[in-house]
């Protein structure tokens, strides 16, 4: 053991070391946010973009198809996106074809949205159906038939009763769909929706669709948005950043950015010491 | 009427679809036939019976999972990931058989039991040991993601085995349960064919099999001419898309696109 | 300055008894990896497997009402079949009829792989091709690193293009990688290497989120920051 | 004859399944019966679904015999074992009260929310410390191979984090680059491989040349 230089013990760290940096560095942040400033990517712009096309009265999707387990990465832009929704005049219909938690994550979109919420009507201005299994055969059914899926929503209120779904049975008179996911759910929607057979009533299009996808997907997610399949990209706590700076609402994402630049300099940091470390002990050996 | 034929942008799909299956037909008959087609040796298949051997050396047992696999073997992306892992699990647990060393298999797929078992339990016969199976060397998490993997990394600080094996469907478990066994100093073998989980098999194992090369690692497991004369049908699909790629490189420079039409028929 | 809208932190015993329940376990499953493996994480695990095998067993069961049992008492008889192969799993039980299980899964394994090779070629191969010999446009956002460049845009279909050539050469199962082929294959490990480098770098982001959430759960019920 | 029951027919019911299915992605739309609500190929995939949901049960079988095994054998793991066992007997009774009523009882509501998805949200975070430690040793500069991954990793990494861009001004781009381009032949090409890998395995599965389903099975 003696025979061992610093770069030699460099190379050994126990990695629980690293483990206890991380996750203090990962927290620290949020008590003291710096605030580094952001630029805003054409991605998150023109999802921005689109959400201000909204024009009083429209009708929205939100389809929660992210868990519970994936708040820190998707729960930020949802929040943002429902409260341009609300600023623009919207109307909104949630529901998911994800998870089963999802009853848990339109609650903390509502507690962390108070002012909209005490506006905001239930049936009226918005309507929450919950989960429900199927996946893509699901949306496809949706694009055509709401009521089929959903007759009645968490409330228990007959769909036929509700205000909101008056005239609404299918994608035909939805503006777009945001879709939050983890997976795959917003390719349901451009395939289903956006290319499927419905049209849109106002502009003779069909829906499009967005999508607030995870950091860990965006370079598969950025395909969809380059070729026009949808017309913003919001990519994981990053874009939600850039979203919450474009829609004035400061939120988790924004502080979340410290933790991120803090502990990816942390890693870079540990990266470039252990290539030290590795050279130094290479030429050692020979 | 009479329109049933027009498949609506799928028709190169059925054409490739009818010849690749013509390809591998023909392959398979003529390697039957005799002609000589040797499958290039993957390490990461040579060195599971390194791994086994390890695991005998120090008395200690293997893990083995097929992934998350979307909790079930009806999907049509991971169901024959989990069917490709199953099939080298066979062949691992021959092994194992062989030398006397404990598998344990951890899987969240609870409609692959049956089969699981049945694999596993061959595998003890095929080496004349069958009182030897135990059935409760398969455990199930339940089509959950998170108590499988918990479960995972507890078993692997509690059993500390001599080597892990990880193929099949696999999701954000792999960089897990790749660096719990790492920390325990397992010979560690994985294989996925789910892009999103290459970069961290690639960086927690020893060996892993990318992509393609799991599905492919069973039939050279195999040995079985026939088997591995599909692998040729295989290379001779990839080179008819290298000559696409390259057709259609020289036709973009020139500003041409029928290769693009004639492809999107 | 940031603001955050705070939500209050509750008053009621039993949600601050949650908020703390929720706490200790968390902090029980990560003593594994900041410490080693010791009872209390052994605890965690148990209780987390136990929660989650009777959820699943209860969410199951009710999506089996929905879409079985509800129907058969409709009149819909024929799910009367799946019910019956679904029991036939239990066969495994059974040693001497162990063989009946292999219907119902028969049926999984034949839907599953053949909606695999019906659905894979066109996405996974046509249009791939497609897209690796579609030539830039001026004006679209498809090469978008050099924004403008129509030089840099051919750059990157070059190489894009070249790249795949290479990869696929890599991954030839049959011919072994010598002669004129090596350093093409050379090259091919590169791309991949590349590919796996980049991917790994846009994980990093995701899981840090994840990490830095549930540090700010801790402060959350600590009381440090809103909740 | 009880031999073809046993192997041959399985093969049989499964190649008409995937028949089916195959015949369903390409000619669904113009063959009546056997694509759309209700009819051949979607009736399958409800069928599988159910067994599906079915095969729980099984699983379920599989774990309380694990546990009790353990118990039994009076192991050092026996307690936890035992806990597990206690634990969920009581929360599948209050699920079943669930199901009977149709009212959540509280405890299960707060169990769901404390333990199953908070431990859920906590499992799927602790990726993010194995992840710092693989990135730690996957990226030395060993080789070039390991080198190259090294490139790609740091650039996006600092792409990614807002400090990048305060540090140099290249590194979102060149980074952003490599997300939008750079790894694309290497991903795109592992598309086209996995897929010829799957065609070519999901035919000798169903001729019966894959191990994995059931062909050294007697």
């Amino acid at each position: 053991m003696s025979g061992q230089n610093i770069w030699d013990k460099l190379q050994n760290v126990d990695r629980r070391v690293f483990y206890w940096i991380l996750f203090i560095a990962l927290t620290v942040p949020f008590l003291s946010p710096i605030g580094l400033p952001i630029t805003v990517t054409p991605s998150t712009q023109s999802y921005y973009d689109g959400l201000k096309s909204i024009q009083s009265g429209e009708v929205v999707v939100l389809s929660i198809n992210s868990g519970v387990s994936a708040w820190g990465d998707c729960l930020p832009a949802m929040i943002a996106s429902v409260h341009k929704v609300y600023d623009q005049g919207g109307k909104l219909i949630v529901w998911s074809i994800g998870y089963t938690d999802v009853d848990i994550t339109w609650a903390k979109i509502k507690e962390k949205l108070p002012d909209v919420f005490s506006k905001w009507k239930e049936g009226e201005n918005y309507v929450y159906f919950g989960y429900c299994p199927g996946q893509e055969t699901n949306v496809a059914l949706l694009a055509t038939n709401i009521r089929a899926i959903y007759p009645k929503d968490v409330r228990g209120v007959s769909t036929d009763q509700i205000p909101l779904m008056k005239d609404i049975n299918g994608a035909n008179k939805i503006k777009f769909v945001l879709s939050s996911d983890t997976g795959d759910a917003q390719m349901y929607y451009i395939r289903q929706w956006k290319n499927g057979q419905v049209n849109y009533e106002k502009t003779g299009k069909p829906p499009t669709v967005a999508e607030m996808g995870i950091a860990m997907n965006k370079s598969g997610d950025m395909a969809y948005y380059l070729s026009g399949d949808e017309f913003g990209l919001v990519a994981g706590s990053r874009g939600a950043a850039e979203l919450e700076a474009l829609t004035g609402y400061k939120g988790d994402a924004t502080i979340t950015m410290d933790s991120i630049s803090v502990s990816h300099v942390l890693l870079v940091l540990a990266i470039i010491l252990t290539n030290i470390s590795m050279f130094a002990t290479r030429g050692k050996k020979k | 009427m009479g329109v049933w034929i027009i498949l609506d942008t799928k028709f190169v799909a059925l054409l490739l679809l009818i010849a690749a299956f013509a390809l591998f037909y023909a392959y398979m008959a003529l390697a039957k036939g005799g002609m000589k087609i040797k499958a290039r040796t993957f390490p990461a298949v040579a060195a599971i019976p390194e791994a086994i051997g390890r695991a005998a050396e120090m008395g200690r047992p293997v893990y083995y999972s097929t992934g998350m696999g979307q909790g079930t073997l009806n999907n049509q992306l991971n169901g024959p990931q989990t069917l490709a892992g199953i099939s080298i699990l066979g062949y691992t647990t021959r092994l194992c058989a062989k030398s006397g060393v404990k598998i344990t298999y951890f899987t969240m797929i609870a409609d692959s039991l049956p089969l699981v078992e049945e694999t596993m339990r061959t595998a003890y016969m095929a080496e004349g040991k069958p009182e030897e199976f135990d059935p409760a060397v398969a455990i199930n998490f339940q089509n959950e993601q998170s108590p499988y993997l918990t479960a995972s990394l507890g078993w692997i600080q509690r059993e500390k085995p001599a080597s892990s094996i990880l193929m099949g469907g696999f999701y954000y478990e792999a960089v897990c349960i790749g660096e719990a066994g790492n920390t325990i100093g397992a010979m560690q073998i994985g294989g996925s064919a789910n892009t999103h989980q290459l970069p961290f098999l690639v960086a927690t194992c020893d060996y892993t099999l990318i992509m393609e090369e799991l599905y492919a690692a069973s039939a050279e497991i195999s040995g079985n001419l026939d088997v591995i004369g599909s692998l040729r049908g295989e290379d001779i699909l990839k080179f008819f898309v290298l000559i696409l790629l390259g057709l259609g490189f020289i036709l973009a420079l020139v500003n041409n696109n029928s290769l693009i039409s004639l492809l999107k028929v | 300055m940031i603001e955050n809208i705070a939500v209050l932190y509750p008053t009621d015993p039993l949600a601050i008894a949650g908020l703390w329940t929720a706490l200790f376990l968390m902090l029980a499953i990560y003593s594994y990896p900041l410490w080693k493996e010791n009872p209390v994480y052994r605890f965690a695990e148990h209780t987390f497997v136990a929660t989650a095998l009777a959820i699943g067993i209860i969410v199951n069961l009710q999506s089996l009402m929905n879409t079985a049992v509800t129907p058969l008492m409709k009149g819909s008889f024929l799910m009367i079949i799946p019910i019956i192969l679904g029991l036939c799993m239990y066969f495994l039980l059974v040693p001497k009829q162990r063989w009946v299980s292999r219907y119902p899964i028969a049926i999984l394994v034949g839907s599953s792989l053949g909606l695999g090779i019906a659905s894979n070629p066109l996405p996974s191969i046509i249009n791939q091709i497609i897209s690796t010999v579609t030539p830039p446009k001026a004006g679209t956002a498809v090469w978008a690193m050099f924004p403008g460049s129509p030089t840099g845009d051919w750059f990157s279909f070059a190489f894009v293009a070249v790249g795949c050539v290479c990869a696929t050469t890599y991954f030839l199962l049959t011919y072994e990688h010598t002669g004129p082929v090596k350093p093409v294959t050379i090259a091919g490990r590169y791309f991949i290497m590349l590919a796996l480098g980049a991917y790994f770098g846009n994980t990093v982001l995701f899981r840090f989120s994840m990490l830095a959430e549930r540090g700010q759960y801790i402060l959350k019920v600590l009381g440090l920051v809103p909740l | 004859m009880s031999q073809i029951y046993k192997r041959e027919m399985v093969f049989i019911v499964a190649g008409v399944v995937a028949f089916v299915m195959i015949l369903d992605y390409f000619f669904g739309k113009n063959i009546p019966g056997i694509s759309g609500a209700g009819n051949l190929s979607s009736t399958l995939q409800t069928w599988a679904l159910i067994i599906q949901l079915m095969a729980i049960g099984l699983g379920a079988i599989n774990l309380i015999q694990v546990h009790y095994r353990q118990i039994s054998r009076k192991t050092n793991m026996a307690l936890y074992s035992a806990w597990f066992m206690v634990f969920f007997a009581i929360l599948l009774l209050l699920g079943f009260y669930k199901l009977a009523t149709g009212v959540e009882p509280y405890p299960y509501t707060w169990i769901f929310a404390n333990v199953y998805v908070s431990l859920g949200a906590t499992l799927y975070a602790i990726t993010g410390f194995y992840i710092f430690s693989a990135a730690y040793r996957a990226f030395r500069a060993r080789n070039i191979d390991a080198a190259i991954l090294l490139i790609g990793g740091i650039f996006v990494l600092l792409a990614n984090a807002p400090i990048g861009e305060v540090i140099w001004g290249g590194f979102p781009l060149i980074g952003n680059w490599f997300n939008n381009v750079g790894q694309v032949p290497g991903m795109r090409t592992f598309t086209v491989v996995g897929a010829l890998g799957l065609l070519a395995y999901g035919f000798r599965a169903l001729i019966g040349k894959e191990r994995g389903f059931y062909s050294e099975v007697q």
